[in-house]
């Protein structure tokens, strides 16, 4: 079996093969590699009721709920980052305006901890938190369980669980992968390995289609061995407004200003219509934010010392 | 930028004062879990001042920060490169925080009560809350599990330091006590305000007033704050920022006050 | 607080400092970065009643328990890799000769989920193994819990579980730390990162000692971070006889002589005679052994291709 | 070395052969978690016959190997330079091996019963054995947790097939059942030995003799195991390794006959 045979495939391709209406999608990324260019495809192609699992669901998720894409969200962090409000998401939670939006809250670890259950296939994760807090009374899924091991002073111990998620898919972005989707991330790694052995299925998004030389040139560097990846897509600056480390910077002029864009629904509308459906996909998108744009966001050279893996002789 | 001028001579603001306060409670501390915003400066001003090695560790993953510039976010790119160690989300929150290696936490919040539980959920009902704010993050596992926590609020009211939370995002030891479990830290040990500075010594104990800053009287703090605050058995009144601190605070930490407005 | 004082120190003082008579001792090292090194630096000096804990029990900890250090010990494996027997340890478990031998036995992720447990302060890990083996009859911290959310089929689901282990002491091997022990590994990475923080005390042995500024280029290659260790021990080629990706291969041969040396105890004893307590210390060992010994064992250059890190402009 | 060379024509050993026939059942399948010795020149020679780009998983974190030399561990370093990731013992274990990416699992044993039950923990009582065998590695969870297993076992004898196992370490799924869990996989599927192949469906189904290498008789594999040992409808012979099997495994997988013994 040829594990290359048609992985590499366009964004239009992965989102139509791999997002059906109805859909659990995890998109992850912590404010680092966000899969902002997948978002927007998602919205051109008009999926419907879809649930999103998102730690920090900021800006392409309220791009997400303007569009209509999403009647669910899993999270643990629903703002700008800390450049303000999500003018969409407030609306649908304070104002159920244009409709309600079913929010299932946890706490950061608690999200890690659905993602390590469910990449391990377990029935529920353990974890210190929650003790004495308002979120298992307003989230279900937050439980306890006893431990069959008695405490030092003999008493039962109990702790909180999270079960697991299991997103029908998860797409990431990443720096660069070959074309059988072994995947190569550095800098902030998150929960992106995690988030996509949980899935039933898995796109990646990436910077640059590699060589399986420069892969195999580190292999401790994969984090996402190919097994684990269904789709790999090329696309450049996909994860703008954030960065890619070693690619390009974060764009917080636009974090700054999604506040005000998302405070008007018009203004959003316009918005929308503007860089998601008046752009025929990413490249475009990119092509319009034009080359001094990309150039106020280049970085310079940080390379890491390189190790010797060694070679019998 | 030199000490001749004017920049570094004016007084200190609101902002740089609670920068300072806070960076002055990191005196030899080996790990602190910095938030993005104040705490960044504290930590940034402690490294170069009361704490030159302390370890910097950041949500994001990142320990042992050295950052060229300013970080806008916890996860910065200027945070990572350069950095010590960059670890993984379940790394971080599993054995770096969880497994109690953090002495400080830094958090902020909406809402405050006298035992240190926060809230950061929502104002009004969580159903269908007046104001929707971006819920818990890591804050649950940094109160569960730092040994201790500072909160630096910028505004000191009735409303922010309330009686009765609206929500307990986060609760302080006391709260998970009374849910039968134990957790490693004893929650808020200091809330440096735009007033003052409170205090608590951890389970069973309620914040006290232990510092008013320059200008600013007990009554005034008392009248802000939404429960009939106690104080210190001598309410010290803050020492203001040194010309050296403001120095480094205003030329090296926040060059282009990206945080000190 | 500086967190460099201090922390760089010989094996001499590292054992002298961190391992106690009576310690639960972890040694991890797949294979890979096995610390041979300060095993037998804790056979020089003569520890007793230690309780190993080791995933993969082999020659080392055959040399521990020939030297009467052990009275307890916690593997998933224990054999002289696919080399052959481990003469002592079977003497020991089959004919309590010359003492016996208390063995706690686990699969690998058994002991895997023990050190998760153990680092991340659980009071348990869920995995799903051992259901219907007899391991759980002779091994009482094997247990079940029930899961609180319903299976599929309403039914409540049963999972094993096993508890954390937290050792007195973890020593580990790599390839290289800062003085600050912020430790980078490459290659096969392990268990080594979760024992260490499972670990009351952590002492990390390294092939070398490097600035801050190479660890530091690559900040992703740090697995053990400054605020996890105690120690730092510069010691090259400290995991022979097994291999450190990248500065020297595996001993294969004497693998494969093992089996011979420690049928005999009069061999074994003559053995550790002269190789650990005829030599003062690991430098002596390595002499010992000859510069035409280590060209044998000596590798060829594979470097990794750097990424860039991006530096703001 | 050539095809004319005595070493390519002379007939096949019994490493040869189980080497080769395990090779082929490799067809088809897009992961193989392989241990050392046998299964790893099965898995290489596959990797160059019928299964070209098959991902060879080992026990040490390795994934997708590519080695310059035939591995004399699951660690061996040739295995890791070069390969497309190698990954930590959690993530091993925990994502790729419990999280059902492996296809097949290779596992050898010191006695198997009809079941595929595997032991190879002790010969006699575990809490004085007469022999000590390594104990379950990774096996307990290969079995929970790849699709199927196939295992290769050199010596096929009444004590090593066995009617009852000494100690049950790594459970096939009918004892997992009994004990209230289910399985991800099916457990033992093929059985490769000196004498020939044994298959098994899944649950509820036990090891039957489907095939017999030339040479061998339906009769001597009965006699040579512990149970009633039943019989495919249509007991096949095996057939023997092809000249160019034979040139890969001699020459390219094991020239320096590390397991070719």
């Amino acid at each position: 079996m040829d594990r290359t045979a048609g992985k590499v495939m366009s964004m239009r391709e992965a989102v139509a093969a791999f997002v059906r209406d109805g859909d659990t999608v995890s998109l992850e990324g912590f404010t680092h590699l966000i899969p902002t260019a997948a978002g927007h495809e998602i919205i051109r192609q008009g999926r419907r009721n879809l649930t999103v699992v998102r730690m920090t669901a900021d800006i392409v998720v309220d791009q997400m709920l303007a569009a209509g894409c999403v009647t669910r969200l899993v999270s643990s962090f629903v703002g700008n980052s800390s450049a303000g409000s999500l003018g969409e998401l407030r609306r649908r939670i304070e104002h159920a305006d244009p409709e309600p939006l079913e929010f299932e809250e946890y706490s950061h670890y608690g999200m890690v901890c659905r993602y390590l259950a469910g990449s391990q296939r377990l029935p529920f994760y353990p974890l210190r938190s929650y003790a004495g807090s308002d979120l298992p009374s307003v989230n279900p899924g937050i439980r306890k369980v006893a431990s069959p091991y008695p405490a030092a002073d003999g008493s039962t111990e109990q702790i909180y669980v999270v079960p697991p998620v299991n997103p029908d898919v998860t797409i990431v972005h990443a720096q660069r992968a070959d074309r059988r989707g072994n995947t190569q991330i550095w800098g902030l790694t998150g929960i992106q390995a995690e988030a996509v052995y949980a899935a039933e299925k898995a796109v990646v998004v990436v910077e640059e289609l590699v060589a399986d030389e420069v892969v195999r040139s580190d292999p401790n560097r994969t984090l996402i061995p190919a097994h684990a990846v269904d789709a790999v897509v090329v696309c450049p600056r996909g994860a703008h407004p954030s960065f890619a480390q070693g690619y390009y910077d974060r764009d917080n002029a636009f974090y700054r200003s999604w506040s005000a864009i998302s405070k008007d629904p018009a203004r959003l509308r316009e918005w929308l219509e503007e860089w998601v459906y008046g752009t025929a996909g990413h490249a475009e998108y990119v092509a319009k934010l034009g080359e001094e744009f990309w150039a106020g966001l280049a970085v310079g050279e940080a390379l890491s010392e390189p190790v010797n893996y060694g070679r019998r002789l | 930028m030199n000490e001749q001028d004017p920049e570094t001579t004016r007084p200190a603001t609101s902002s740089e004062l609670l920068s300072v306060v806070a960076s002055r409670e990191l005196a030899g501390r080996r790990t602190v879990f910095a938030g993005i915003g104040l705490p960044t400066l504290a930590a940034e001003l402690a490294r170069l001042t009361v704490a030159r090695d302390i370890e910097v560790v950041y949500e994001s993953g990142v320990c042992g920060a050295h950052p060229s510039h300013l970080p806008e976010t916890i996860a910065d790119a200027v945070l990572i490169t350069g950095a010590e160690a960059v670890v993984s989300m379940p790394t971080l929150f599993g054995s770096v925080l969880q497994g109690g290696h953090i002495d400080v936490g830094f958090l902020g919040a909406a809402q405050i009560d006298r035992w240190g539980s926060l809230n950061t959920s929502v104002i009004g009902d969580w159903d269908r809350p007046s104001v929707r704010l971006p819920g818990s993050g890591g804050a649950v596992e940094v109160m569960a599990n730092a040994r201790e926590v500072f909160v630096v609020m910028r505004r000191h009211t009735p409303r922010s330091f309330a009686d009765a939370l609206d929500f307990c995002t986060t609760p302080g030891p006391d709260r998970a006590l009374a849910d039968g479990i134990r957790p490693l830290g004893v929650g808020v040990t200091r809330v440096v305000t735009e007033l003052g500075v409170l205090a608590r010594k951890g389970v069973g104990d309620e914040l006290r007033l232990v510092a008013v800053h320059p200008g600013v009287t007990v009554e005034q703090v008392r009248a802000a704050t939404g429960w009939d605050l106690r104080t210190a058995a001598s309410v010290a009144t803050t020492a203001p920022p040194t010309p050296a601190e403001l120095r480094l605070l205003r030329d090296d930490v926040d060059p282009d006050r990206v945080y000190l407005r």
